[in-house]
C-alpha cells in the first residue's frame, strides 16, 4: 500500500502562481522567526527551543493544502513559525511559549492549532480523538497532526495509527522525517523500510513524499484530505529532508552529524531550492524576497513585542487548572500571594 | 457534607446497578456523551458495568476499543478537545500504566496547557480493588499516584448512592475526573439509589456513622470495613464516627479537620501499600488542620509494602475488619 | 516481506513418527491440564483462569522446534499447560499459579520459562531483552514469546518488535491469533490485512500460517530460530486459530461469539484434525490415544496434588520482593504475623 | 547515617562529573554493566553523563536506543533477566511515565513473581528538577508516585559524592533501583569525592549541617536550598539540622525519629506537588515514630497543586530559600 509519490517538482498542477508566492513567503517567515527564536535563547530572552530549517516546506505545504477555517493542525514543535495560514496569532503565541510565559498555549477560538508538545508521540492519539469527534459530530475538515520520524518509535505512535484505521478517522498523520531524533539516526531508530512503510500495520495508505517540495507535500496533504473528508479514512504521509540546524538551542550536532551530510543537505534547502524554482517560472526575484524578508522580520518584531509586553501574574499556574480551582489550590494561591507580598486574589 | 439531591423516591440497587444505570442517562441526557473501552459494547462490559448501553445509544456512541489503553486516553483527550463528552473504560485500574503518559501528561493538563481554550470533561470509569481473588494488577489501589498528578479530580464511591450521585457529577463535570469503582463493592455493596437526578459535589465527605471516641477515615471499600468495625465497636460502647471521603481531590479538609477536632483519635484505613498511599496525605492534613486537637499519633490500616499478592494471600493482605479493630483499641489505649 | 506459508499440512518432513506421536500426546495433555483447570475453578479450588482450547497446535508445535536446553519460551497465560517439553515443573508451577499460591510463578534452574503474564504485551519487550542478553554474552539459543492478537494493538507490541529489528535480537514475536480479544474480534482490532503484515512496520519478516497443524508451526518456528541463532535476527510469526473456550472461567461467550463460527472452528479443532492425520497415517489408534489421555489425566492430578501439598506461608508476599527487605517490611511483617497470631519471623 | 567508605583521597567534581565518573568505574570493573538509553552514546548525553562511555567501552556496551521508554525499561528488565546488569537512562524522568507500566508492572515485579528466580538488577537513571528553564514534562517531581509502587528502591542524591556512592550501590544492588538526578545540581553542586571505591548504603541518611531548634528534612537538590536556609538562620542565633534522605525507598526511619525527638520541630521540603508528595510520607512517619516529640506541627513546603509551569513562572513555585526560611521561622513560633 506504500507508495513513493512521483509527481514532477515542477508541476504544481493545482496551486495558482500567487499561491506559490505566498508558499515561499511563508517559509521565508518560518525560517526568519526560527532564527530569532534562536538568537533570543541565545541572549537569554527565551527558553531552549527548536528550528524548522529544513522542514518549511514541509508545514508550509501541508497548511495549504488544509482548510484553516474546519481543519485542525496537531504539532509537535518545529512546526509553529511556519503556520501563518491558520492565523497570526500562532506565531504571537509561539514567541510567548519559547519565552515561558504561561498565555503561550493560548490560541483563541478561530484559530485550529493545539500548542507546541513536548512529550513525544502524545499528540498522535489526540489528533485520531479529535478527527474522531468530528466524524461523531458530522463536522467538515480533518485533522492534521506532525511527528518526527524519531516518535515513530513509541507506542502511541502505533496505538494511535491502528485506531485510527479502525475508525476511518479523518486524520492525516504526517512523519516529518528530518533524519535525526536528536543524535540518532533513521537507521538506529528503525529496520523498516521507510516511515510510510509502517502503514502496512495499520491498513491505511503510506505515502513517502520529498519534504523539500512544498508543491509535492501540498499534493500529497491535499489527496489525504480529500481521503479524510470523504470518508476513506486516515493516510501517513512520509515527508523526507533534513534538519539544517542543531536539534535545539542547547544540541551541538557537530559530535554526531556528519559535515558532509549535513553541506549535501543544505544544497537542497528547501528555501534555496524552492526560491530558485519559482525564479526559474518568473514567479520570484530579489525584489520580492527582500520584501518578503522585510515583512517576515516585522511580523516576528511585533510577535516578539506583544510577547514583551504581555503582562504576567506570577500565580497564573493556578488559573485553568480546573475550571474552578479547588479548595487547597486557593488556599495555596493565597499563601503564594502573601509570600510574595501581594493582595488576596480577587 | 450533604448531598445535594432532592430525591423523590429510591430504589435499592448494587453498585454496579446504579453505575449502569447512570450511565443510561447520562447518555439520554447529553448526547455528546460517548462510552468506549476494552469489551465496553457487545458484551457489555466484563462486569457488565455498560451493559445495554449499545442496544439503546448505537454503536457509534458505545465502541469497543483496540485494546490499547495509551490510545483509550489519548484519543478521550482529542474527542474532549472536538466537544465531545468521553466515559472511557480502562478495564481495571493497574492497565491504567499503560496510559500514565496520557494520563498525567495529557489528560491532566489539555485545559492547563492550552490556557483555558479547551476542556478535557472526561471521565475515566477503571475497577480496582481486593478481596476477589483477580488476577495481578487488577487489584492495586494507586490512587494516590493519581492524586499526585496536579489536575485530575478523583472520585471513590463507597456507596450505591454515592455511585450514582458521583459519576453524575464526575460526567457533567468540565474537567478530568478519574471514577475508581470497587471491585468488591460492584455486587456486595447495596442501598437505596435516589430517582431522578441525583449529584453529588466533589469535595463533600460524608459521616456513615456518627461517634466521638474516635474517627475512622476511609474511602472506597474500606468504607464498608470501617463501618462494620465501628458496629462491632458500638456493641462494646465505643464511639466510633466514620467518615467516606468520597472524592480524595478534592478532599473535603474541613471534615476531616472537625472530625479530628471533635474525636482526637483516629484511624485511617487504605488497601494501597503504606508508603505514599492516601493515607499519608490524610495525616499531613490533619498535622497541617488540625495538629493541637490529636490526642495520640492516627493510625493507618494498610496494605504492606509488597506488590498486590497471589489469591492464596489477599485475605491477610488487605485490611480486614480485625486489622481495623486492633488499630482502633491501640489508638484509644494512647496516651494523650 | 509476509509470506503465507503453503507447506502441506501432510508433509511432516522433518519431524520423525515418535515426535509427531509426542506432539499429539503433549496436545492432548495441554487440553485435559486446561479442562482441569477450569473445573478447578469451577469448584472454587482455583482463581480466574484461560483455556489453552485451539492454541494446543501453536503451543506444543512450537515447543518442539525450540531446545529447551538453550531457548526460553516468555508466555502469555494460555500457553504454560502445553510447554511439557521444557520441564514436568511448567505443568506443576502453572496449577500452582492458578490457585494463586505464591510459589506459582517459580521455575527452577534449567525451566526456561516466565510464569504467566497478565498485563497484556508486556512480555514482549522482555522478551527482546532476554534475547538481547543472549546476543551480548554469545549464549546459543534464543527466545520465543507468545502473545494474542489483541495484544498486538499496545504500544509494546510495536516498540519491542522494533527493537527486535533494529539490534538483529534473536527473539521470535509469535502472535496467537485465536480471532478474538476478550470480545473483540480481528477486524475491530485492526485494519491491518493480517497480524504478520505488521512486520513490516520493524522491517523483519512476517509468517502467516494455519495455526491449527502443529507441522506448519513447527516449521515456521524451526526456520524463525534458524535466523534467530545465525544472527539473522527476528521473525513475526501469526498462527491463524480460533478460541474453542470461553475467554476466561469467567467469560459468556454466548454473547458475542457467533455459534455459526464457533461450530464451523470446532470442525478445525486441532485436536481432532491432527489426531485424524495422524491416524491416517497410520501413527496414532484409539489405544495411544486412551493411552495419551490417562497420562495426562495423571500428570495433571499429580500436579494438583503436588500444588495442595505445598505449604503457604501468609507472609509469603515479603519474601522476594528485594532480595533483602527494607527495615520498613520487616516491621510490616512482624506486624502481620503479630496480628495472625504467628511467631516472629525466624 | 555514615558512608561506609574509607577513601584514600578526594577531588573536587561536580555532580554530573561524578555521575560521568562512577559509569567508567563501574562499568570497567563489572562487564556486564550495559548503559543505553536515547542519545546516550555517540552524543555522550543531552548532558554529557554518559560522555565518553561508547569511546571507551564500546558500541554493544553502550547504545543509543530507539526514542521509546516502554521498551527501554521493558528491555532493560529482560536483560537482567539474561543475567546483564543493565544501567538505562530515562532522558527526563517526566517521560518515565510512558514507561509506567513497565516500571511498575514488571521491573518492580520480576524477583517477585518469579519468586525469587531471577533478579531486576537495573538502575534506571533520570533527571529531573525544576530551576533551569527545561521545557514541560522535564521538571517534574514524581518520586512519591514510584515509592508508592512496591519493589522499587529509589535513590536520590543532593551530593556529588553521594551521586557517586548511591550509584555505585545502585548498580552493585541486585534489585532494581530508580536512580534520580537533581538537573539543577549537576553543575551548581560541587563538592570532594572520594577517590577509589566509594560505595554509599541506601537507607541510611546524611546530617548536613547539625542543629537542634529545628530539623529540615529534603532530598535531591532542596538540600541544598535548605543548606542554605540553615547557614542564613545560623547567623540569626537559630541552630538548624538538616537531614538528607538521600535514599526515600528505604527510608532512614530512625534517622528521622532521632532527629525529631531532638529538634522537636520539623519542616520537610519538596519539589513535587503537595497533595501525596513524598512530604506527606514523611509527616505520616513521623507521627509513627516520634508523634510524642512534636512541639508543633510539621510544616511542608513544596511545590504547589498545579503543573510544572513555564519558564516565567518557575522561580516562584519551587521552593525557594526565602520560602523555607518563612516556614522556619512559623514553626519556630508556633505553640509547643
Ligand atoms: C516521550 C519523550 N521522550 C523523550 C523526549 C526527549 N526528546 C526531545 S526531542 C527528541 C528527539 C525527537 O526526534 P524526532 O521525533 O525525530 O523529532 P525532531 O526533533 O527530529 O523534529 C527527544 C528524544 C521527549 N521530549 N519526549
Ligand atoms: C494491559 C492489559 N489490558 C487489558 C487487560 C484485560 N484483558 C485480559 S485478556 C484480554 C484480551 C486479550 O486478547 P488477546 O491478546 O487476543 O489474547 P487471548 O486472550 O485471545 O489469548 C484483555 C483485554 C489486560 N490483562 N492487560
Ligand atoms: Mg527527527
Ligand atoms: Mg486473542
Amino acid at each position: 500500500m506504500t507508495t513513493t509519490d512521483s509527481r514532477s517538482r515542477n508541476s504544481p498542477r493545482e496551486l495558482a502562481d500567487a499561491e506559490l508566492q505566498d508558499i515561499l513567503g511563508d517559509m521565508i517567515q518560518a525560517r526568519v522567526a526560527s532564527d530569532r527564536a534562536f538568537a533570543l535563547q541565545r541572549q537569554g530572552r527565551a527558553g531552549t527551543n527548536a528550528q524548522v530549517d529544513g522542514s518549511e516546506a514541509i508545514v508550509v505545504g501541508a497548511a495549504y493544502a488544509l482548510d484553516p477555517a474546519t481543519d485542525w493542525v496537531v504539532p509537535q514543535y518545529r512546526e509553529l513559525v511556519g503556520l501563518q495560514r491558520f492565523g497570526s496569532e500562532v506565531l504571537d503565541r509561539y514567541v510567548m511559549y519559547i519565552k515561558g510565559h504561561p498565555n503561550g498555549g493560548f490560541h483563541p477560538e478561530g484559530t485550529n492549532v493545539l500548542p507546541p508538545q513536548i512529550s513525544l508521540a502524545t499528540q498522535i492519539p489526540k489528533a485520531v480523538g479529535m478527527a474522531w469527534g468530528k466524524k461523531l459530530q458530522n463536522e467538515p475538515g480533518c485533522v492534521l497532526t506532525f511527528f518526527g520520524d524519531g516518535s515513530t518509535s513509541e507506542g502511541d505512535f502505533y496505538e494511535a495509527g491502528n485506531l485510527a484505521g479502525v475508525l476511518d478517522a479523518p486524520v492525516i498523520l504526517f512523519c516529518v522525517n528530518n533524519q535525526w531524533a536528536i543524535s540518532t539516526p533513521n537507521h538506529e531508530q528503525t529496520r523498516a523500510s521507510s516511515f510510510a512503510s509502517k502503514a502496512e500495520a495499520f491498513g491505511i495508505p503510506g505515502v513517502r513524499i520529498d519534504g523539500t517540495d512544498p508543491v509535492a507535500v501540498f499534493h500529497a496533504v491535499a489527496d489525504a484530505r480529500e481521503r479524510a473528508v470523504s470518508g476513506a479514512g486516515p493516510t501517513l504521509i512520509e515527508g523526507v529532508t533534513y534538519r539544517l540546524a542543531p536539534h535545539t538551542t542547547a544540541d551541538d550536532p557537530t559530535r554526531y552529524v556528519p559535515a558532509d551530510d549535513l553541506a549535501k543537505a543544505r544544497e537542497r534547502d528547501p528555501l534555496v531550492t524552492f526560491r530558485a524554482m519559482l525564479v526559474e517560472a518568473g514567479l520570484w526575484d530579489d525584489e520580492r524576497q527582500r520584501e518578503a524578508e522585510a515583512a517576515a522580520d516585522e511580523r516576528v518584531e511585533a510577535a516578539v513585542r506583544r510577547a514583551d509586553e504581555t503582562p504576567l501574574a506570577p500565580d497564573h499556574g493556578f488559573t485553568n487548572v480546573f475550571a474552578e480551582p479547588t479548595p487547597r489550590m486557593v488556599r495555596q494561591r493565597a499563601e503564594m500571594r502573601r509570600h510574595l507580598g501581594l493582595e488576596d486574589p480577587r | 457534607m450533604t448531598a445535594a439531591a432532592d430525591p423523590v423516591g429510591a430504589t435499592p440497587m448494587n453498585m454496579l446497578s446504579a453505575i449502569n444505570h447512570t450511565l443510561h442517562r447520562e447518555m439520554a441526557r447529553d448526547d455528546r456523551v460517548i462510552v468506549f473501552g476494552e469489551d465496553v459494547a457487545k458484551s457489555g462490559g466484563v462486569f457488565r458495568a455498560t451493559d445495554g448501553l449499545q442496544a439503546e445509544f448505537g454503536a457509534t456512541r458505545v465502541v469497543d476499543m483496540p485494546l490499547a489503553e495509551g490510545v483509550i486516553i489519548g484519543s478521550a483527550v482529542g474527542l474532549a478537545a472536538s466537544g465531545m463528552v468521553p466515559v472511557p473504560e480502562i478495564q481495571f485500574l493497574g492497565f491504567a500504566y499503560q496510559a500514565f503518559h496520557q494520563i498525567a501528561g495529557q489528560l491532566a493538563r489539555l485545559r492547563y496547557r492550552t490556557d483555558g481554550r479547551l476542556n478535557a470533561a472526561v471521565t475515566v470509569r477503571a475497577p480496582f480493588g481486593g478481596g476477589v481473588r483477580t488476577p495481578e494488577l487488577h487489584s492495586e489501589a494507586i490512587e494516590s499516584q493519581l492524586a499526585n498528578i496536579p489536575g485530575l479530580k478523583i472520585a471513590m464511591p463507597a456507596s450505591a448512592a454515592d455511585a450514582k450521585g458521583l459519576l453524575a457529577t464526575a460526567i457533567r463535570d468540565p474537567d478530568p475526573v478519574m471514577f475508581l469503582e470497587p471491585l468488591r463493592g460492584y455486587r456486595a455493596v447495596s442501598d437505596p439509589v435516589p430517582d431522578g437526578d441525583h449529584l453529588v459535589p466533589f469535595g463533600e465527605a460524608r459521616t456513615v456513622s456518627e461517634g466521638d471516641d474516635l474517627v475512622i477515615i476511609a474511602w472506597s471499600y474500606m468504607v464498608e470495613i470501617a463501618r462494620q468495625a465501628a458496629d462491632r465497636l458500638r456493641t462494646e460502647g465505643v464511639s466510633v464516627q466514620v467518615l467516606d471521603l468520597r472524592t480524595i481531590v478534592p478532599l473535603d479538609v474541613e471534615a476531616i479537620a472537625a472530625a479530628v477536632e471533635r474525636c482526637g483519635r483516629v484511624v485511617v484505613v487504605q488497601e494501597a501499600p503504606e508508603t505514599c498511599g492516601f493515607a499519608s496525605e490524610v495525616i499531613a492534613t490533619i498535622n497541617d488542620e488540625a495538629f493541637y486537637s490529636l490526642e495520640a499519633p492516627v493510625a493507618r490500616v494498610s496494605g504492606y509494602d509488597h506488590p498486590y499478592p497471589v489469591g492464596m494471600l489477599e485475605d491477610d493482605y488487605v485490611p480486614s475488619v480485625e486489622r481495623v479493630l486492633a488499630a482502633v483499641r491501640r489508638t484509644l489505649e494512647m496516651a494523650p
